[in-house]
């Protein structure tokens, strides 16, 4: 593809903005949720008790295994000798399995 | 004032050894004449570069104690460690022998970044007016003073991670070249730095502005970059 | 011939300078079809003394101003020397020059509020007409120049050496010229259509100097080895603001700026006092050569600081004042370990610029067919003085008129001939000589040069000091020649390459001190104490110099007053 | 050549953004796995030992390291260039320590 890597630069900063107000609401969410212990009830709770949070986790999701999978992929390139076809495809797998992984997850939740 | 100081020299080209030598010190000296006087007095075999001796050429450039620095200009004072300086060629860089490097590499790819002037055809007779405040002007001239002295491109780990990458000097260069009024081709400069090792490939270390010697900031340039090679694909002009 | 490197190529430029470089751009837009190789001594674009152009670029454009007044300007400094249609060409030249640079090239020259070029004032001029870029001007003009040659693919021999310019095998032009590719150790003869000799003089051979390290008057000393012709060698000028740190330092002779004088800044002898008023009702503010020859006249008397020099202060004026004004020459300073706000620098004069140079025509060809020079190796647009800002006017302007010329005389009579092989092979073993000698002390023979040309032609010379120098300078060429290296390899020997520039300077030094014993009147940069007094201007003489047989013969000719005659102006 | 702080946080960012690659896929194996609400209650009062809350504790950490630092890139990268910039490294610092030390309470207390 022409100018790969620019795509995967504008998608890998795409995903991080879509990521960072949901990583600060994960974190608020944990912070409000740890004090006096967790339990399956309590999360369950309330993940089930609105469709806007099954939604936001599965976007967290997607925006996670772009940005995860393409933020590998460079660091890969540049600190190892591995680079090229095998690497992209491998990556790609890499961001398909955190897909996978991330929707069966917010399938559990929701 | 008068004492000695361990100097150790890189010798041979890509493989080699470091060598030492006892040079006496002076109130006045910089690595550069701590190279000379190796070469004039102790081994006449030794290979180095410089020209201008006041900052200008940037040909002198050597990494001294592990960081790259333009040796005319810099005081032995500053650098000596303990009483030893360690001198070796610049990084990221091909060694022909000793302490010269092939700069080549390092120019090429200025050129690969479109880094030179086009034209308009416009271009009247005249001499373009350009007030000194208006704001891209003041953006060009920020980084205009590059002396081509590859202390960045050495200082950079993206280089030496990716030798492709086009590197802070050479998207410096087309950083004020995209904001030269004057300047033909700005959608040529743009695609240029939108390459795959282009200005994304840079992650904002900033050891390029750290180390820069006439005090340039190729960082910032890169990031305007970022940002209209950005807007430029997503408007799909690129 | 054996071990010898053989090379083609239409056109030839030696050097990239400002001269260099226009050159072979001009070249190449005259005819993009013509081979283009710029051989250097350093790397292409960072050699030589145009990128250290710090001053500025004189062009007759401000309102107010005209080609006139730029011309009497350049006369009036010259002292009626100047070979008038040369200087005619210059300033006329300077105005395309440029706005060639600024729309073509892509010079982006300091401006004013309203955003039109600025001029700023420069000593000796009746109009402020000195283009620039901050006080970093020649970086400028050579990165913007260097990258258009790099984009055109004009072939890059860098860090090759000229040794010797080799005429064809009758003898009857230029065939081309034997290099030593510096990296390898290599010799190279390179045939060429026409070659361009622009290795920018460059007075390296006294004890404090401004120029780059590569430039070593290998251009002048080939020129006359070829039989060519140099004028006014005897006018050397002195810039009077040059650090010195001591004797082991390269910082030592690297010029303060000129400003520091205009701002207010005062010159003191060893002991802190102010001398200037002794020698001008001007004071630190008189011309470059008076204050010049004040300084020396004061170190001669042992009035001196620890190194040997004189000291400017700017510590009676505004620190803010100063540190802004002159930020680059502050953190200069600083770097080495001098405070220029409010302490004392240790300062002497230091050799700037030869005005003297090749005799060439005003298309830049030279006396021998297909030889062309430009820039500071040639003689005749200063006379005997040049003025802050005509010397990259005259090394640009030139180089791209020499580019245009050569293109076009490439076409028309250019061929690539069989070179006299016996002149390669004399070139070739001189260069070689050092390694058949018993290695020798090559430091201290340098150390001699410098020594004896600032003290006996230097400055301030006589009859006494010039005959005295000339003998000395004999006796060094001597012993050069027996002065051996030892053969530790010849890929980028720098000691080598020291021994090499020592034979050019050596010779040119002793060009210098002929002219000079020859021109008995004090004009411009040149001041005799047994003849003080200059001249009558209307009978004003050149000087030439030629070498023949090894011993250096001086003519003079009477200037020819072209456009103007002393007395007259034409502004 | 690496000592100043722009490198420094350039290799905690991505050291950070690694780690959190790596343990993403961890985490949501874990979350997937408990299919049924007792299943994942044993996996909190495992997850409860103060060894474990401590591993934990490090990832949220983590994450409010890359977080904040990744903001600090997109600021420089997508908005205006400031001189401030250097900055924003203590804030981001300061801000992920917040953090971390807010659930380290919390959870413990
Ligand atoms: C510090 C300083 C400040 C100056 N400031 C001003 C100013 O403000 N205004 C002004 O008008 N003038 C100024 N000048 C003068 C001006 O720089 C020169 O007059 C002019 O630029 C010379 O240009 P050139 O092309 O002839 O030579 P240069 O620019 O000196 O170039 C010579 C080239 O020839 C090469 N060379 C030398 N020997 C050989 C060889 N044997 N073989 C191959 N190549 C060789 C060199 O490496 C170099 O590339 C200044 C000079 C100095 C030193
Ligand atoms: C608030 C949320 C996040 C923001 C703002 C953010 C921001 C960024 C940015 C700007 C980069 C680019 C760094 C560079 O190229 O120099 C990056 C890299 C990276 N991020 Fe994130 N990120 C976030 C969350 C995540 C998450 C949840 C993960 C885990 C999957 C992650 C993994 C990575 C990885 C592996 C890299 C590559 C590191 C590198 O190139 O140095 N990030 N992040
Ligand atoms: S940007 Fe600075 S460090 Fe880099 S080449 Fe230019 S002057 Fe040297
Ligand atoms: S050091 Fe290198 S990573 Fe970017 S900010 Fe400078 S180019
Ligand atoms: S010798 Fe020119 S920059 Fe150091």
């Amino acid at each position: 593809m022409k100018r790969l890597e620019l795509w995967l630069y504008i998608a890998q900063r795409g995903s991080a903005l879509v990521l960072a107000p949901l990583v600060l609401l994960h974190l608020g969410v944990i912070l409000y949720a740890v004090s006096g212990g967790l339990t399956a009830a309590e999360i369950l709770g309330r993940t089930r008790s609105s469709a806007l949070w099954p939604a936001m986790y599965a976007l967290f999701a997607v925006a996670a295994a772009v940005h995860g999978a393409i933020g590998l992929r460079v660091v890969i390139r540049e600190w190892t000798a591995w680079q090229g076809r095998s690497l992209d495809l491998s990556t790609l797998a890499f961001a398909l399995l955190l897909l996978l992984l991330g929707l069966r997850a917010v399938q559990v939740i929701a | 004032m008068t004492g000695t100081l361990k100097v150790e020299i890189w010798r041979g080209a890509e493989e080699g050894h470091f060598e030492a030598f006892e040079v006496p010190t002076q109130p006045s000296q910089t690595v550069l004449d701590l190279v000379t006087y190796v070469q004039r007095k102790l081994d006449p075999s030794l290979a180095y570069r410089f020209a201008c001796r006041v900052g200008v050429c940037g040909s002198c450039a050597m990494m001294v104690n592990g960081t790259p620095r333009w040796t005319c200009r810099t005081h032995v004072n500053k650098v000596a460690a303990e009483g030893k300086v360690r001198i070796a060629p610049l990084r990221n860089l091909p060694v022909i022998k000793d302490l010269a490097t092939d700069m080549a590499p390092f120019f090429d790819r200025m050129q690969e970044a479109k880094g030179r002037f086009v034209p308009s055809e416009a271009a009247a007779k005249d001499v373009a007016v350009v007030p000194p405040d208006d704001p891209k002007r003041k953006e060009a001239a920020a980084g205009i003073e590059c002396i081509g002295c590859a202390v960045c491109h050495s200082a950079c780990d993206v280089v030496a991670w990716r030798p492709d990458y086009l590197g802070p000097a050479a998207l410096n260069r087309a950083w004020t070249l995209v904001n030269d009024v004057r300047d033909g081709d700005r959608q040529g400069h743009l695609a240029a730095v939108a390459v795959d090792a282009g200005c994304h490939a840079c992650h904002s270390h900033q050891s390029c502005a750290e180390h820069c010697p006439v005090g340039l900031n190729p960082s910032r340039s890169i990031a305007g970059l970022k940002q209209l090679v950005l807007w430029a694909a997503v408007r799909g002009e690129l | 011939m054996t071990g010898i490197e053989r090379h083609q190529t239409d056109l030839l430029i030696l050097g990239s300078g400002g001269a260099g470089l226009l050159a072979a751009l001009h070249a190449h837009d005259k005819d993009p079809s013509l081979d283009i190789t710029v051989a250097v001594k350093g790397l292409l674009g960072k050699s030589g003394c145009t990128r250290m152009v710090q001053g500025g670029y004189n062009v007759a454009l401000a309102p107010g101003d005209s080609l006139e007044r730029h011309f009497m300007d350049t006369i009036e400094g010259g002292k009626w020397l100047n070979h008038q249609d040369l200087a005619w060409r210059l300033v006329e030249g300077a105005v395309e020059r440029i706005v060639e640079l600024e729309n073509r090239w892509g010079c982006f020259f300091d401006r004013n509020p309203d955003g039109r070029l600025h001029f700023k004032a420069f000593a000796g001029q009746t109009v402020d007409r000195t283009v620039h870029k901050g006080d970093l001007t020649g970086i400028e003009i050579i990165n913007r120049l260097a990258e258009q040659v790099w984009a055109r693919g004009i072939e890059r021999m860098e860090e090759h050496r000229a040794l010797a310019l080799i005429p064809s095998r009758d003898g009857q032009r230029l065939a081309g010229v034997l290099m030593l590719d510096i990296r390898t150790g290599a010799f190279r003869f390179v045939a060429a259509k026409a070659v361009l000799l622009a290795t920018g003089g460059g007075p390296t051979m006294y004890l404090y100097h401004t120029p780059s390290g590569d430039k070593s008057c290998d251009g002048l000393a080939m020129a006359l080895r070829a039989g060519l012709k140099l004028r006014d060698m005897e006018m050397v000028q002195f810039h009077p603001t040059g650090l010195i740190a001591g004797v082991d330092t390269r910082i030592t002779g690297t010029i303060i700026e000129e400003g520091l004088r205009g701002a207010g800044g005062h010159i003191l002898d060893g002991s802190g006092e102010r001398f200037m008023h002794k020698y001008d009702p001007r004071n630190e503010r008189a011309t470059r050569d008076v204050v010049s020859r004040g300084m020396y006249d004061q170190m001669k008397a042992g009035r001196t600081g620890p190194n040997g020099g004189v000291f400017i202060t700017m510590a009676h004026l505004d620190p803010e004042m100063v540190r802004r004004q002159f930020k680059g020459m502050v953190t200069r300073c600083a770097d080495v370990g001098f405070d220029l706000v409010s302490g004392r620098v240790e300062v002497v004069p230091t050799a700037h610029y030869m005005m003297g140079g090749v005799v060439y025509g005003l298309d830049c060809r030279t006396s021998l067919p297909a030889l062309f020079a430009a820039g500071e190796d040639t003689g005749g647009v200063h006379g005997a003085n040049r003025l802050g800002g005509n010397g990259v006017a005259n090394s640009t302007v030139f180089g791209g008129i020499a580019g245009e010329a050569m293109a076009v005389f490439a076409r028309a009579e250019g061929a690539i001939v069989a070179p006299d092989d016996a002149a390669i092979e004399a070139a070739v073993s001189d260069a070689l000589r050092p390694f058949s000698r018993k290695p020798g002390d090559l430091n201290q023979l340098r150390e001699r040069l410098y020594r004896l040309m600032w003290d006996d032609v230097g400055i301030i010379r006589s009859e006494e000091s010039l005959v005295r120098g000339r003998k000395a300078l004999e006796d060094l060429a001597e012993e050069l020649g027996e002065t051996g290296l030892a053969d530790t390899g010849r890929a980028f020997n720098l000691t080598w390459a020291d021994w090499l520039s020592l034979d050019s300077l050596i010779l040119t030094s002793r060009a210098i001190a002929a002219a000079a014993l020859r021109r008995d009147d004090s004009r411009g940069a040149h001041y005799r104490s047994d003849f003080p007094e200059t001249g009558p201007l209307d009978r004003s003489e050149n000087t030439f110099v030629t070498l023949q047989g090894g011993s250096i013969a001086v003519t003079t000719e009477p200037v020819a007053f072209t456009r103007v005659r002393p007395g007259e102006s034409l502004a | 050549m690496r000592k100043h702080r722009s490198y420094r946080a350039f290799l905690v960012h991505r050291i950070s953004g690694v780690a959190l690659a790596l343990f993403l896929p961890v985490h949501l194996v874990v979350l997937g796995l408990a299919v049924e609400a007792a299943a994942l209650d044993r996996f909190l009062v495992w997850s409860a030992q103060p060894l474990v809350k401590a591993a934990e504790a490090g990832l949220v950490v983590l994450l409010a390291i890359h977080a904040f630092g990744g903001l600090r890139l997109l600021a420089i990268e997508l908005l205006p260039w400031s001189d401030r910039q250097k900055d924003w490294i203590g804030w981001a610092a300061a801000a992920a320590l917040a953090v971390g030390a807010g659930f380290i309470l919390r959870s413990f207390a």
